[in-house]
């Protein structure tokens, strides 16, 4: 079952993924992708992040997307006139390292070479007792805080600066 | 901001007394005094915001205060905490001497790039309360990126200084040059970022946590690198930094970036994100990743080659002077990674000489730059400089020098700095690196003095305006020859200074 | 696991047969209400009281021309009514109608709910999209971005009745409203989060797309907005999606500020129903009342009222919480 | 139980996905796009291994890598806007006027 789940999210992803890239159309690529974000959502429910998957599909479907479709629509983006996939020499590179460094992973990670680091002391039962959102919680505000802060920082960075650049006067 | 941060923290400090069931995660105590830097940064940042709303246009001046001010609280703090034991702030962040010599270094460029930017900031009808909160937010990130004890802590400080530089980048927004350099920068920026952070991911999966300290626990183990995650993780992360680094095969962002940037920005871009790339690249290899298995430092070796060899090419053809001094920098990059490629705490100091050395080299060259150049004109030819000679010899003289340190002739500190970095690299036996360098820097001194011969030799532009020497160009030029000469013929402060600072790195 | 499977189904069909029937008879409800209001009659003719109207105006819109406009992208095209009308079912899936009436209870419900509302938006840019016209065009545009801005003060005016709840099941945030004060308040979240509740109010009647904040169908500039190129059930589905929507929004209000289906005496699913029409008619009563926002007007409210009252609903709530608690 | 190597490979895949689409396309949007779908790559593999590890850092982190995402996201498509405003494209090598 478990297995089925995921070959079918995975499929979905990873072809959505492809998707993205050979579409011609800005539009058309987004839909790919927020099809893929998806499927990775249900990846995430499948590992027991129900949170994550929850503010994933939130935050990128709900927010992030829609930005990129709003200004898809308001540039009046069509499909591009020459075909999507050039043959430009970076490209071809970037490519086929990328295809072998995949390949190296594939080879030896089906393997048993992937080798874990020690286990922390959240597995499943405990994350039941505990709550899985609680537990995250505790780790974010805890452990974490000063990142967390820290992110505020860069968002506050960005906000102020997006308006900064798309505004269309400046006093 | 400042009140959602106080009821955050009380509310985490609530959790952690709640009954915690099995697993309670704690909160580790705040060390305030280690965080009263960063503190204080932020809160300059946040001030100048706030004031802009309250000041508005009309007030440029207290603006500048604020920033300079806020700047020079952070700094004297730091210097006075400097020798005391490392601070370890809620598990994420040290405050070692280390981080504190980079700290007053990032200071110190942002304190002279907003007094570059000043008389330019009116110019360009930039909104200056924006623009110097973007400053301080990127020397925040390079201040978390120079303390970082965690993986993920240097991958939201490279975010924290990169997004406002991809604004800064693009301020202004009106010239075309300006939007594709924040554009580029933004894509290629964003690019490294994924790799960077896959890295951290595998590392994550190896060693269980990104901790620094558990990172490094898990690699001394010689048998870890067997591991794949643990090199594919490696190499990414390398790659990552070497993106941000601009060494050579990734370097091609670089010289577009600069040059469409607004003047003062690339200044700052050229000095203060090298050292925080540098800082956080020391850091990593120095506690987490070191001794490298021999078989990584091969492809550091080719990297610092090429690196130093395109870059001074390049260089060589540029009629741009901006974008001249924009592939220069990637050739002082390649020398820097050869001491990192020497790997020794001789090395290691070397880079920190260096870095500060040549943050104040580049920021007074840019500093000439601005005053020589037209208003409005974004990307100054070489020709811009010609016959200062006769039109400003003190300013002439100015850039004869720092265009002497660029290319390490003596008695500058760019001369002393690569002795440093050169003579690190012979006594670790990369003789064949050192040479290739000393080569390279023979390479760079053509088009370093093609500047001067153009300033001293050619007869001035028809319709040159006269060189406009506002206070803030004027204390930064005067500032900038102090610390070259200083560092040029009694290098002893500094130095020592820096090898403090690395011993307590390297423990 | 038979009879669980079973068990769930048997909710979902009796859960969608209620919302789509509800969804039917709210129009025929709308027409009425505001034709009283406005001294009118409303529709009369179709069966007593107008009753059969619903079914009327469906059967008419099926057996209308389903047109496709020329150039319109047609696969986006189609896929856009579906897009919007799916959200806005599947809601309920999460939404407590009585004590162990849920057809799932999700320990991150709230945050469910919020995801899967959230991409009712699509459907609207997409259509504004695909009909290659400008009125659609901007349309979509103005009405992504007003969801997209009132999403935020939405999201942020329900943080405080998490926080009290301490969770983000919204089976445990009706159980936390359980009770009363001094034996006659009832202890719903209305009371200490009355800010919430009316930023909760204004933004989701923002969400919908209804008056006063119907700016994205605004007839007088923008003909019909994004749907100006639908017919015949494409256009009946985008219609169900906005009263599903908006039965969708006053369940929600209902469960998180008024107790869900907490009520003394009679049965629980009929307190929620009381409660959920209580919204209902609200909505109707403004459409029917406040006259339209112009769009800058609409922005501004949003983000520099809405968004910052929110805001410090948030701190207050948090500061009384661990000054009291 | 599906086992990690499958996360593992599927994240490496859609990431070299998204490195492709970043080298073989003009459009600064769809490049955009690439980016994120890396990023969204790094996650489902920071996911996997706190499964995996029993650990909840990987799941906090991915939070951070949204956020970051999201800042981005805003100022890349202010950028976008305001490019688009001043030369009336967005592909990437139309804009020229820093070549050389």
């Amino acid at each position: 079952m478990e297995w089925a789940l995921f070959l079918i999210f995975a499929l979905v992803a990873a072809v959505a993924a492809a998707g993205m890239v050979l579409q011609r159309s800005p539009i058309y690529s987004a839909l790919c992708l927020i099809l893929a974000l998806f499927a990775q959502g249900g990846l995430y429910v499948l590992l027991h992040a129900e949170l994550i998957a929850a503010v994933h599909i939130f935050v990128y479907a709900g927010a992030i997307m829609v930005l990129f479709l709003f200004v898809i629509m308001l540039l009046d983006l069509r499909p591009e006139s020459h075909p999507p996939v050039q043959f430009n020499r970076v490209g071809v590179l970037a490519g086929f390292v990328l295809a072998g460094a995949l390949l190296v992973e594939l080879a030896l990670g089906v393997g048993p070479r992937i080798i874990l680091g020690p286990r922390g002391p959240y597995d499943l039962e405990t994350l039941r007792m505990v709550g899985n959102t609680q537990a995250v919680g505790r780790v974010l505000f805890g452990e974490y805080l000063i990142p967390f802060e820290l992110t505020s920082v860069i968002l506050l960075a960005a906000m102020v600066g997006a308006m900064v650049l798309a505004k269309r006067r400046l006093e | 901001m400042f009140l959602s941060t106080v009821i955050t923290m009380l509310a985490a400090a609530r959790t952690v007394s709640l009954p915690g069931g099995a697993v309670s995660a704690s909160a580790p105590a705040l060390d305030w005094g280690g965080a009263m830097p960063f503190l204080l940064l932020t809160g300059t940042a946040l001030g100048t915001l706030a004031l802009d709303l309250v000041v508005g246009g009309r007030g440029r001046f207290w603006l500048t205060a604020t920033g300079l001010g806020g700047l020079a609280i952070t700094g004297l703090t730091l210097v006075r905490g400097f020798g005391a034991p490392e601070a370890v702030v809620g598990g994420m962040l040290v405050l070692d001497d280390f981080a504190r010599f980079f700290h007053v270094v990032f200071l110190c460029i942002a304190a002279l790039t907003i007094l570059v930017a000043v008389e330019y900031v009116e110019q360009m009808g930039i909104p200056p309360g924006e623009f110097y909160a973007m400053i301080l937010f990127a020397v925040l990130g390079m201040m978390v990126m120079a303390s970082a004890a965690d993986l993920i802590m240097v991958f939201l400080g490279l975010e924290a200084l990169s997004i406002p530089l991809y604004i800064l980048a693009g301020f202004l927004r009106r010239q075309v040059g300006s939007n594709e350099s924040a554009l580029k920068y933004l894509l290629l920026g964003a690019f490294a970022s994924a790799f960077l952070l896959y890295g951290i991911a595998l590392l994550y999966g190896a060693a269980g946590s990104t901790r620094l300290a558990s990172v490094a626990a898990h690699l001394g183990d010689r048998g870890a690198w067997d591991n794949p995650l643990v090199y594919l993780g490696v190499g990414l992360l390398l790659v990552g930094l070497a993106f941000k680094v601009a060494a050579v095969p990734f370097h091609m962002w670089l010289p577009d970036v600069y040059e469409g940037a607004p003047t003062p920005i690339t200044a700052f871009m050229i000095a203060g994100t090298k050292a925080a790339a540098f800082a956080t690249l020391l850091r990593a290899l120095g506690t987490a990743l070191l001794p490298l298995p021999p078989e990584w430092t091969a492809p550091l070796w080719v990297l610092a080659l090429l690196t130093m060899g395109l870059g001074n090419i390049a260089a060589l053809t540029q009629q741009s002077i901006k974008r001249m001094l924009a592939y220069s920098s990637i050739g002082h990059a390649g020398y820097l990674l050869v001491a990192v490629v020497a790997g020794t705490s001789r090395g290691y100091s070397g880079i920190l000489f260096y870095l500060v050395v040549y943050a104040f080299m580049n920021l007074g060259a840019f500093a000439v730059i601005i005053a020589v150049a037209a208003p409005g004109e974004e990307r100054p030819a070489l020709s811009s400089v010609a016959g200062l000679a006769s039109r400003h010899p003190a300013l002439a003289f100015c850039m004869a020098i720092f265009m002497f340190s660029l290319a390490g002739i003596p008695p500058t500190g760019g001369f002393v700095g690569k002795l440093y970095i050169f003579s690190a690299a012979m006594e670790a036996n990369y003789v064949g690196l050192a040479l290739i360098a000393v080569l390279c820097s023979v390479i760079a001194v053509f088009f370093y003095l093609r500047v001067v011969m153009v300033m001293y030799m050619e007869e001035p532009r028809e319709g040159m305006p006269s060189p406009a020497l506002s206070p803030g160009i004027l204390f930064t030029l005067v500032l900038a020859m102090a610390v070259i000469l200083q560092t040029g013929i009694l290098p002893g402060t500094v130095w020592e200074v820096a090898v403090r600072a690395v011993e307590r790195l390297l423990g | 696991m038979m009879d669980f499977l079973v068990a769930t189904v048997l909710k979902i069909a009796l859960v969608m047969g209620l919302v789509l029937l509800a969804v039917a008879y709210l129009t025929w409800l709308e027409r009425k209400v505001i034709g009283d209001i406005q001294v009118r009659y409303g529709p009369s003719r179709v069966g007593r009281f107008g009753l059969l109207q619903p079914i009327a105006d469906g059967i008419k819109l099926m057996f209308k021309e389903d047109i496709v406009p020329a150039n319109a992208d047609r696969l986006i095209f189609c896929l856009a009514p579906a897009i919007s009308i799916i959200p806005a079912l599947i809601v309920f899936a999460v939404i407590p109608f009585g004590p162990s009436f849920v057809i799932t209870d999700v320990n991150v419900g709230l945050l469910y709910v919020f995801a899967v509302t959230s991409l009712g938006v699509y459907g609207i840019v997409l259509a504004g999209w695909a009909s290659n016209s400008k009125y659609a065009l901007l349309g979509g545009l103005r009405s992504s971005a007003q969801m997209v801005s009132y999403e935020l003060s939405l999201g942020l005016s329900v943080v405080g009745v998490v926080m009290m709840a301490g969770s983000l099941s919204l089976v445990d945030i009706v159980e936390a409203q359980k009770g009363s004060w001094y034996g006659i308040l009832p202890r719903w979240n209305v009371i200490p989060q009355f800010l919430g509740f009316v930023i909760f109010l204004v933004s989701s009647n923002a969400e919908l797309n209804r008056a006063p904040f119907d700016l994205p169908e605004a007839e007088t500039e923008l003909v019909a907005g994004f749907h100006t190129e639908y017919s015949s059930m494409k256009f009946a589905l985008f219609f169900m999606a906005e009263y599903a929507n908006m039965i969708g929004a006053s369940a929600m209000a209902t469960t998180l500020f008024l107790g869900g289906w907490q009520g003394p005496l009679l049965p629980p699913v009929f307190w929620f129903v009381l409660k959920v029409f209580c919204f209902l008619f609200l909505f109707m009563w403004l459409r029917a009342t406040v006259p339209r926002f112009r769009y800058d007007q609409l922005m501004g409210f949003g983000w520099k009222v809405l968004l910052p009252l929110a805001l410090v609903n948030v701190m207050f709530t948090a500061a009384a919480l661990l000054m009291f608690a | 139980m599906v086992p990690l190597w499958a996360y593992l490979f599927l994240s490496a895949f859609l990431f070299a996905v998204g490195v492709v689409g970043v080298a073989t396309r003009r459009n600064a949007l769809v490049i955009f796009m690439s980016i994120e779908l890396m990023l969204n790559a790094v996650n489902l593999s920071f996911v996997a291994f706190a499964r995996f590890l029993h650990s909840l850092d990987g799941q906090v982190f991915v939070f951070f890598v949204m956020t970051v995402a999201a800042a981005e996201v805003a100022v890349g498509l202010a950028i976008i806007i305001a490019i688009f405003r001043n030369a009336e494209t967005v592909n990437v090598d139309e804009v020229h006027l820093l070549k050389g």
